[in-house]
């Protein structure tokens, strides 16, 4: 029991700061993630639906024209060519194949700009589960065709009123509903986020990712990278690629969304950098970085990247960042912008504002060398849901 | 005043106990002392302070509203303090948080700031007993009561776990939910108030708002009944609001005793 | 020489209907062509941009639930996956590889919803050649996120305001470009339409689509399928798939965009079914099968599927028509919106309005036992592009 | 009349010819005839009346729009043959047009329906050399010209070719690209003109718009000019138009006589 329960943490981040009524859930989708992460059934049917399903292994390019300006050497992993555009599926294909297994009938989640809605509905199609997915009230205004693709996938998209009527506010009425359903529910969590096992569970599955940059790095050069660069919002595209690296030795970049500065008032910051600029705290389930004010309330954050929009951030991030394993960093919106247009220019890749920043960070801090010679970026999604909004800006 | 106390008093009278909650600061500071004077009157047992955080996971949108019209009315935790310090009751006072103004504020601190302003008791709706540990040390040391929710769902080895931690007394969670009132009582409240085999009172909260069902879940074996969102509600509509509050608690206060 | 006139033709159909100016780019061109399609460095580099670049090999999927509702074991090949959203890229890569290995500094393109225009934008970033893509000047307002994508990426988009400002006009610019810059320029047509060697070039380009399946389908079912069903508007998806499969015994049935029935005015026909209800005609440089009136002027065509709305259709398609090797067929635009529906709603996957029509037909034709038990659907893009299109038919 | 007479009596009086280009149909059928007769009038040695057809990718943006006035005036083939029956005119006329509409209205009766209404020649922009066996053949049985094009990009192999083929004139394409008036004279003209070795005129068109350009070419050795957009344009604008179609046809008639 002890030891169960040891696990339950990362340091002194991560554990189960919920309500009692969800305690037992949360143990049985432990115990059962546990049984079924080693059941070669699972694993053989989790496998057969990456690459059938969402077009998996994803490429490992490299980008000639983007290393020739950033001067170093750059490979892209291509997650904006999986299924829905995005790393998010690899997650929800896992935690609904499990849904699956665990006999549930029905998964609600939240979302943000509706990237881990979208890749929910698509797991709730394909697998026949009942699928009703929380979204802010302003987002799912601002991201209209990402509710449609819900809505034509047969997902119920439920507007949520209440707070800033966005991400935040549909992740405590996700908690609210499965505290409610617990019985029959599983909630999908969208990143490395929220109470034990999620962080975990959520790695785990997002791992794919740097697993397969293992195999293609080799065949390309090798050796490992030198560094290793993600965008941070929960951190599940930043883990899915760190964590198969974790015991080598490459320097591992966190980038999150400096949104216009590193500066925040006492409701809101102007950016969305949990690791670079907030505090110890308890948020959604966990202790972690959080973005607060004195007393302990939570900011609204704010970013350009919708996915990176987030007053908080995996526990494991703020553990591996406490030892040093990974480097904080940030990237602001317009130097995100400026990358998100370099990449589209020089390489015919139109890349998520989310993953504009890890670009930005790369362009940034290529010349001080930090990099070394080597480096991967993970491409953690595709930009055609940022059309409108960059459109938007260069006016 | 102690919350054992409270119900040893209960007790002798063979009565239960009607435990209140409003939300500090909602809409105003001033305003809640005055809402506390009216529960007192109309017979409120133990009052329970909910000190409000941005992001109430565990709340219905009835104690969100107040939660957010407390948190635009200025509500801080230290103003919360100074609140509670200078109530003049004389019936035992339960902070009702979530745990990241707990952590923020510093355990310790924390604890203390509850035992000068007289505060007898702390609910946490998102610490479940597995991360309670600290918090529970400091509450014994400083005689404060770390009250814990006990749900449908609760498995019998958590149950048990559960019960050697709680002091003061165990909050019910009578269905599976966020708080709110409703207006039918769940069978599974009477088997729950069964299933929790203690000394320390049991109260049942989540979805009562009248006599009736007051009377239904003392009847069932419950030792208290804890009402929120009815009260709130008053609070939201804002009309001739002190004696409102004063007529819902006499209602429920007399269902409870009749039940007996 | 007359060995080389021949096999300009399929049949009767091809050919090389064009200004004289541009015979000896046409000669050329297949000179190089033919020169560089047996290279085995232009076929490596091909190979590597395919894999890396454009995330081949796109899966083949069973589609567990459509089967089930279909009523026949159908298998969809997964060009929705490739980068772009569509199986678009397969040819401009080839063409983009062939500009750079010939030493032409510019490309130009039509275009008519922005698919080809979008995959010719990549192609030209990516190899850093300029590119200009003509595009109808209704079709810049009715595809504006197409517009802006292509020229995130460095693309000039140059509206074209004659005839019916759609694909077939924009055609027609591209040539009269090309006509007065051939020197330098490479014309990309998007499909298996137009002059030799466009159609054969193309359909070798896109034939990757039809290997692929050859071994997949091996993989899964240890033998081919019954019949292969792709939708048709020029004809670059259905041959790239077929070809590999035409000395097989393999039913191929080319779907095309009935609109709201195979009427037409003198100047209109309410849909693009040419093979279905075209007459021999020349078109664009080659002859065909052409949507026409009966003094031979062109229509304007018509369908819900911006990608099938083309009087034309591929020669080697209506040769293939001619001697009965492959079945024309046609869905309907309300046909091709509730297939659209069927695969968001059973298998998470949001298809192209063009691809769309290739499900309506299995939906239609699966009772009737003509295409046997196991089919293969290819999927030749995806449907985001469509959303808007399809949000407003169900208002 | 035969093509061939006309240039023999130029040849005889030492004189290039104008050639110019009209589509037949803008904005009318009756506005045609009245043109024709106009440019007769001016000095035209040839006609050609162009028959529209939906997508003419040979032509630029002046010629598409007659095009288009044409087709919206309701021009058809068949009008096209019996107005060009009509016409009472003294010098070669040809059709140019797209090959579709040969193709769809049959070779054989297209040809035929060109001897009967008197027309001399055929020009078929998208029809190169390999693909014109067949109306070649046709064309010969009928005794009318079928007229090739050739262009600055032409090969010496293909040249070769063409020039065994074509009859009544060569058409030398003055430069890259569609129709349309220009105001300069390529350089390349001037050598294409010296490539092109045949017994067969050569007449050059593409960018002519006026007396000196026309002048140009001839003295650099053409036997003709062609000149249409100059031509279409003035119909665009609708004014005077008979007197100025006459008036630019003297102009470019003087400019071709002052050349040699
Ligand atoms: C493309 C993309 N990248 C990154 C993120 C951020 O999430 P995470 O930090 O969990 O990878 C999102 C979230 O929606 C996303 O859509
Ligand atoms: C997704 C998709 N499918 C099909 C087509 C039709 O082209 P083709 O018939 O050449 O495959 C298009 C054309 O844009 C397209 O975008």
């Amino acid at each position: 029991m002890k030891q169960e329960l040891k696990s339950t943490k990362f340091g002194k981040y991560g554990g189960q700061f919920v309500p009692e009524v969800l305690m037992p859930a949360l143990e049985e989708l432990t115990g059962q993630y546990e049984k079924y992460k080693e059941d070669p059934v699972f694993n053989e049917e989790l496998d057969y639906y990456l690459r059938d399903f969402a077009g998996r292994p994803s490429p490992l390019y490299h980008a000639k024209q983007l290393s020739r300006e950033y001067g170093v050497k750059i490979y892209l992993k291509r997650e904006d060519l999986v299924h829905g555009g995005a790393h998010k599926l690899n997650n929800t294909l896992g935690q609904g194949l499990l849904t699956k297994y665990m006999g549930k009938k029905r998964i609600i989640a939240e979302t943000g700009a509706g990237q881990h809605g979208t890749a929910c509905a698509m797991v709730g199609a394909v697998f026949g589960i009942k699928t009703e997915v929380y979204m802010g009230a302003k987002d799912t205004v601002r991201q209209r065709m990402n509710v449609y693709r819900m809505e034509l996938m047969g997902t119920k998209v439920i507007p949520v009123k209440s707070g800033s009527q966005t991400l935040k506010d549909a992740i405590n009425e996700a908690i609210r509903d499965w505290v409610a359903n617990v019985e029959t529910t599983h909630y999908m969590i969208g990143s490395v986020v929220g109470m034990h096992p999620y962080p975990t569970m959520v790695r785990d599955f997002q791992s794919v990712i740097g697993k397969e940059v293992r195999t293609q790095i080799m065949e390309k050069e090798g050796r490992f990278p030198d560094s290793i660069v993600a965008c941070t919002g929960g951190g599940s595209n930043a883990m899915g690629i760190f964590h198969p690296f974790i015991d080598d030795d490459v320097d591992l970049f966190a980038v999150e969304a400096g949104g216009s500065g590193l500066k925040a008032t006492d409701k809101e910051a102007l950016h969305s950098a949990t690791l670079c600029a907030g505090e110890d705290g308890v948020l959604h389930g966990a202790r972690t970085k959080v973005l607060q004010n004195k007393y302990g309330q939570i900011l609204e954050s704010s970013s350009i990247a919708a996915g990176l929009d987030y007053a908080g951030v995996g526990p494991e991030l703020a553990y591996l960042a406490d030892i040093g394993r990974i480097k904080p960093r940030y990237s602001l919106d317009n130097e995100a912008l400026e990358a998100f247009h370099d990449l589209c220019r020089l390489e015919g890749i139109i890349p998520a504002l989310e993953s504009s920043h890890a670009l930005a960070y790369v362009k940034n801090a290529a010349a001080s060398g930090e990099l070394g010679d080597v480096v991967v970026i993970n491409i953690s999604g595709r930009g055609d849901k940022d059309l409108e909004t960059v459109l938007g800006m260069n006016k | 005043m102690r919350i054992s106390e409270k119900f040893s008093e209960l007790k002798k009278r063979d009565e239960g106990a009607l435990i209140a909650y409003i939300c500090a600061g909602d809409p105003t500071p001033e305003g809640t002392k005055e809402y506390v004077t009216a529960l007192v009157r109309g017979g409120a047992d133990i009052i329970e302070l909910g000190l409000p955080f941005s992001d109430p996971v565990a709340d219905g949108p009835t104690i969100q509203a107040g939660i957010e019209r407390a948190l635009n009315g200025g509500m801080t935790p230290d103003i919360y303090f100074r609140m509670v310090g200078s109530l003049k009751v004389h019936i035992p006072l339960v902070v009702m948080t979530y745990y990241n103004l707990i952590f923020k504020r510093g355990l310790e601190k924390f604890v203390k700031d509850c035992a000068s302003s007289g505060i007898s008791g702390i609910i946490v709706p998102d610490l479940p007993a597995e991360e309670s540990g600290e918090l529970a040390g400091l509450c014994e040391k400083n005689e404060i009561d770390l009250i814990f929710l006990v749900a449908p769902t609760t498995t019998e080895s958590r149950m048990e776990q559960i019960l050697t931690r709680g002091t003061g007394f165990i909050y019910l969670v009578a269905r599976l939910g966020v708080t709110g009132a409703r207006s039918d009582i769940a069978v599974s409240t009477s088997e729950l108030i069964r299933r929790v085999r203690t000394d320390t009172p049991k109260a049942v909260g989540f979805g009562i708002s009248n006599g009736r069902q007051a009377a239904e879940i003392i009847s069932a074996g419950a030792d208290g009944v804890i009402v929120g969102s009815a009260f709130v509600d008053i609070i939201a509509k804002g009309k001739d609001v002190p004696n409102k509050l004063e007529a819902l608690a006499s209602e429920l206060k007399d269902g409870i005793k009749i039940a007996r």
